[in-house]
């Protein structure tokens, strides 16, 4: 499993609320082996303070050596990269972690929450190369409002997979939470839910798989130092009480293998 | 076990002892911030290393603390691993093959709930093919029993090193905690056991609060304070206990470019520990190590022997 | 003398007890960051500080140590001043008149050679005009003589604490040095010895180095570190202390916001000082107070008292 | 003494050489009561490394509310402040300290060397309102090259004073340093020279002074932390033997109070 320490340009910068970003960087060997629901970590500053690198999933990627990532600026590191400009260059390092597992002849329904769509368009792509997975298959896509949303369906659209939204505030889609929407719709049979999004949403989900009986791969978050599995700092309390850890058991993980706090 | 060296003829030459052991050059990874060393291969080539220090070991698995284990601080960070492990059993049969195959060092830290504890960890590492080393750490602040005791007792502390250099077929370092009123007291008593070099500082005992919640930040309440935050105390640390002791000294505590590994160097430390640094820069080991020819290079030293304890304090 | 204070009426409610003193917040500036308390007077209401602690006084003037007496660090400073004042007489005839003037209690910081040369300032500071408590350094690095030995020895420490209660008329705070194995023991101590209050921290001792001259960065070699870099390690020895004493304890330690003041309160401060961020803003202290006002409105607390050791560890 | 602590906005950038900036900051209190001589300290980092505020000279002031300093990019702070841009804001705290003391009818000689520049041109301007201490005076500037002093000499050609150059490598005016300008020219008689530069060229003056039997003000350096007489950090030894504070009896000293290596 390759993993690249590389300085990427910065290429682009969008905008989308107050608090919400998408940044495109040059990052040819990330971009050359990184796989659905992998995350890289990012030096958000240039002196020591803040010290870490902060993790984010990788968003999509291009075959011109281009990643992206989605983010929402929550606190001191973010709130430097929502500031970056164009031309700059950021410390990248990834890709790591175990991603979604795409199960083919499985159709696949795909739920992304706040910032838990960022993972949900780069496996989107790579699940809609395969046509059982795609056709059958669904995307599910929740945020507070409009805003959070709207600058991204265009790129879901292209893909060509069946697209449901719901807001908090009802600006856009269904007036609720994306595990409303899983309960209203028909689950294709056979199926495997890919989540991604805040605990409570994927103890939700995880909750409704079991009761179908389908498969559900969840990526969960947790504080990291190093990203890669050397300071065991990311753990995450399993169903049979050892500790995962989350940077390199996961971030995604069965949902079966977690303990869920409900 | 032979070891990929520098030759004498190599200029300049890097090579520092501690103890019998000879390092290629003075840059180790520090226990806890590298894993077995095997997450670093693909980013890095290991056998540039002076010497690997693994995480620490107990007799026993030990599953470690609760989440959060860990939480950012000014130029820091708080860890409460709680030395999760595999024991030293299963360290031995699943670790040490692919370790031993390295060309470089390795230095198994070790951590017991007491004296005897220590012994039987030490004599599980006997004739193990591999291991060239063994740390110990008697300052690990975030287990309940023991950790702590050890370390700001200088009789205990010495009791411990007594029992692994009783059985002990390799260099035994010992590791010093910061949170003493007196460090050289340790280090003399540690010395006077039989240790053949002392490595320092483990972490600083800190504390995190979230004000949103009003909790701890750090599920174990207390936990280590490591990075350049500390940098400051451990080189004064380094700089006592050099003054105070006759072996080999490792400096330890925020080191994150080869200007700190130096000044290091220059406080008295033969060699250094690279720890909290790897997380923020994976490669930043090698190029320590790359930094350090380059430095001795340009300043046209014959060794970087000629380094240690060079401060200049008329 | 009075002060201007807050009417049990005014709510949110602000005030704090320190032994017999009432402070209208929990606010005070830190010895030595905040001079004379009048180099900061066109730059903020200095009536809105809950207190001002003055610069530390001698028995007799020093000269203090040559430059460079600061060093920066990652986010953090070492200090070696060398308590650097015009010792206690010029400070009563010179310095306290204009002190005396303002409607905030001040305190004096004292640190002694002896035992006896602390209860001697303490006895020229009985019945000043405008002295309205003592907060007892016996934990500054930076003197080779006396300061760090009494703030490392329990016994030493509970000396200084008898003889300055002895002939103060005003409360008496003891002020604890972080550099020692167990900060709950000489706290007890001083508690015992019959301190009104006690503060901590005091600097850690640090060291930094020039690799270009190859000298101490410091003309002193050591110094105290200071800034947001050592607050975890404060905020673990208050939260130490809070729970081993019953007399209240003030948080000292890299507070720079609104958010760590309110973090130390909850690990079981009283009050706050406020240090190194007097030098990066000037006005955070005024800052601070404002700051805690406005939580205290948003979180519809009565009184601010209601804080105090309120950190959840279930 | 008034002091301000201000959010200046960057109303321009310049830059002279690979190392020299100049900046133009918006900044009305500080710039309606400064003097020649006094400085400012400038927080250049956002989080708390680096931690402290950084001393420069008061390059210039202007009606319009405007405060210049000159600088060069020595370190980390000095870096940052390299990467400002146009429209940012700077937390600067002034003005600060003991300016030049403007002797009336004594001929005024201004000294700059290297970064010692910045503070005379500010003091040039206010100089040479008095019209005895200008006619008859001088300012002489050092630099390693052209490049430290050409793009600021139109600057002191509109003064009206006479104006002397001199590099280390000989690419613009003197082939040599300031030291040797002075010692080359005669000075007017009971002049009063003012000087900023490298500590070795302020003790040549101080000498050069000294022997001549002329006053001489130096602006002196030193580690500060906070710039404005609370931390006695900046201390520099008298010639008594005593300890004068930088940054709150100077940074200008008359040259016989101080204690000189030499
Ligand atoms: C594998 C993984 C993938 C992620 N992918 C994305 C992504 O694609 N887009 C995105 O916007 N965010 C993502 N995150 C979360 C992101 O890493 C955090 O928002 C970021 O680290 C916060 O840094 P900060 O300095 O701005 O906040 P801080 O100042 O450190 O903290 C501000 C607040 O955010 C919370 N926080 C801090 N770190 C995390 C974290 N790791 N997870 C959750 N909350 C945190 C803190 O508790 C605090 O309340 C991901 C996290 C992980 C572990
Ligand atoms: C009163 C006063 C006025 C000044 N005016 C100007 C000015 O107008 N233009 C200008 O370019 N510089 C001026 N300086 C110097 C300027 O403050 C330093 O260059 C700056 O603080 C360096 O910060 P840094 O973070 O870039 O360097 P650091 O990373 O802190 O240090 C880099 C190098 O610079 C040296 N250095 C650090 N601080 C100082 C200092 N205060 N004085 C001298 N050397 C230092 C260090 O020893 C080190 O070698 C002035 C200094 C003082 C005290
Ligand atoms: C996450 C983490 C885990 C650690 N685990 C160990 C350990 O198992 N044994 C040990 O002796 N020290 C351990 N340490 C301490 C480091 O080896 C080192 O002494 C300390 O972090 C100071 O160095 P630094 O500032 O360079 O990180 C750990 C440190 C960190 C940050
Ligand atoms: C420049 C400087 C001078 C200090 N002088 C004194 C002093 O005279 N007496 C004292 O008790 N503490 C002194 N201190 C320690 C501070 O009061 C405070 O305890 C310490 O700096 C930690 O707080 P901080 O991190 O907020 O600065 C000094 C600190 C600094 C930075
Ligand atoms: S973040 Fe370090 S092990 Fe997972
Ligand atoms: S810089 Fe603080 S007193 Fe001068």
């Amino acid at each position: 499993m390759p993993q690249y320490q590389e300085k990427a340009i910065i290429t682009r910068v969008e905008q989308f609320s107050v608090k919400n970003f998408r940044l495109t960087l040059d990052s040819p060997e990330i971009a050359s082996c990184a796989k659905p629901g992998q995350f890289v970590m990012i030096r958000t500053g240039v002196g020591n303070d803040p010290l870490l690198r902060r993790p984010f999933s990788i968003h999509q990627t291009s075959s011109n050596g281009a990643i992206q990532i989605y983010f929402k600026a929550v606190g001191r590191g973010t709130d430097i990269l929502a500031h970056v400009k164009k031309g700059e260059a950021l410390s990248v390092f990834g890709p790591l972690g175990q991603g979604f597992k795409v199960r083919e002849d499985s159709p696949a329904v795909l739920v992304g929450g706040g910032l838990g769509i960022a993972p949900m368009l780069f496996l989107a792509k790579a699940i809609c190369r395969l046509k059982n997975v795609c056709s059958k298959g669904l995307v599910i896509l929740g945020g507070r409002e409009k805003n959070e949303l709207a600058p991204l369906l265009d790129d879901f659209h292209e893909i060509g997979i069946t697209l449901y939204t719901a807001t908090d505030d009802g600006s856009l889609g269904h007036h609720g939470n994306v595990v409303d929407v899983l309960h209203s719709i028909d689950l294709p049979a056979n199926c495997t839910i890919y989540s991604c999004g805040p605990e409570p949403m994927l103890a939700g989900i995880a909750d409704l798989a079991r009761q179908n009986g389908v498969v559900c791969q969840v990526s969960v978050e947790s504080v990291m130092a190093c990203g890669m599995g050397a300071c065991l700092g990311c753990s995450k309390p399993r169903k049979d009480g050892s500790y995962a850890h989350v940077c390199l058991n996961g971030p995604v993980f069965n949902a079966e293998e977690l303990k869920w706090n409900t | 076990m032979e070891y990929v060296k520098t030759e004498k003829e190599d200029l300049p030459d890097l090579r520092v002892n501690i103890g019998a052991l000879e390092l290629a050059n003075p840059v180790m990874t520090a226990s806890g911030t590298f894993g077995y060393a095997r997450e670093f291969a693909n980013l890095m080539n290991l056998h540039r290393l002076g010497a690997v220090i693994v995480k620490g070991i107990s007799l026993y698995p030990r599953e470690g603390n609760p989440p959060p284990r860990i939480v950012e601080t000014a130029c820091g960070m708080l860890n409460a691993i709680g030395l999760q492990n595999v024991g030293v059993d299963r360290f031995v049969s699943e670790k040490m093959k692919y370790l031993a195959g390295l060309s470089i060092p390795v230095i198994v830290n070790i951590l017991g709930d007491s004296v005897e504890e220590y012994r039987q960890i030490a004599e599980k590492l006997v004739g193990v093919d591999g291991v060239a080393g063994i740390e110990v750490n008697i300052s690990c602040p975030n287990v309940k029993k023991g950790g702590v005791a050890f370390g700001t007792d200088a009789v205990m502390a010495a009791a411990v090193t007594e029992a692994v250099k009783g059985v002990a077929d390799v260099p035994v370092m010992v590791k010093l905690s910061p949170n003493v009123s007196d460090v050289t007291v340790v280090a003399r008593a540690v010395e006077d056991a039989g240790a053949d070099c002392i490595s320092l500082i483990n972490t600083l005992i800190g504390m995190g609060i979230d004000l949103k919640t009003k909790r701890p930040a750090l599920a174990n309440i207390i936990g280590g304070l490591s990075g350049p935050a500390i940098k400051p105390v451990a080189l004064r640390m380094v700089y006592q206990v050099a003054n105070a002791v006759s072996i080999p000294v490792i400096g330890i505590g925020g080191i994150s470019s080869t200007e700190d590994a130096l000044e290091f160097m220059l406080a008295g430390a033969t060699a250094v520990q690279i720890g909290t640094a790897n997380f923020v820069t994976p490669r930043i080991s090698e190029e320590i190590v790359e930094g350090i020819h380059k430095y001795a290079v340009a300043e046209k030293l014959n060794s970087i022997r000629s380094l240690i304890g060079g401060l200049i304090t008329d």
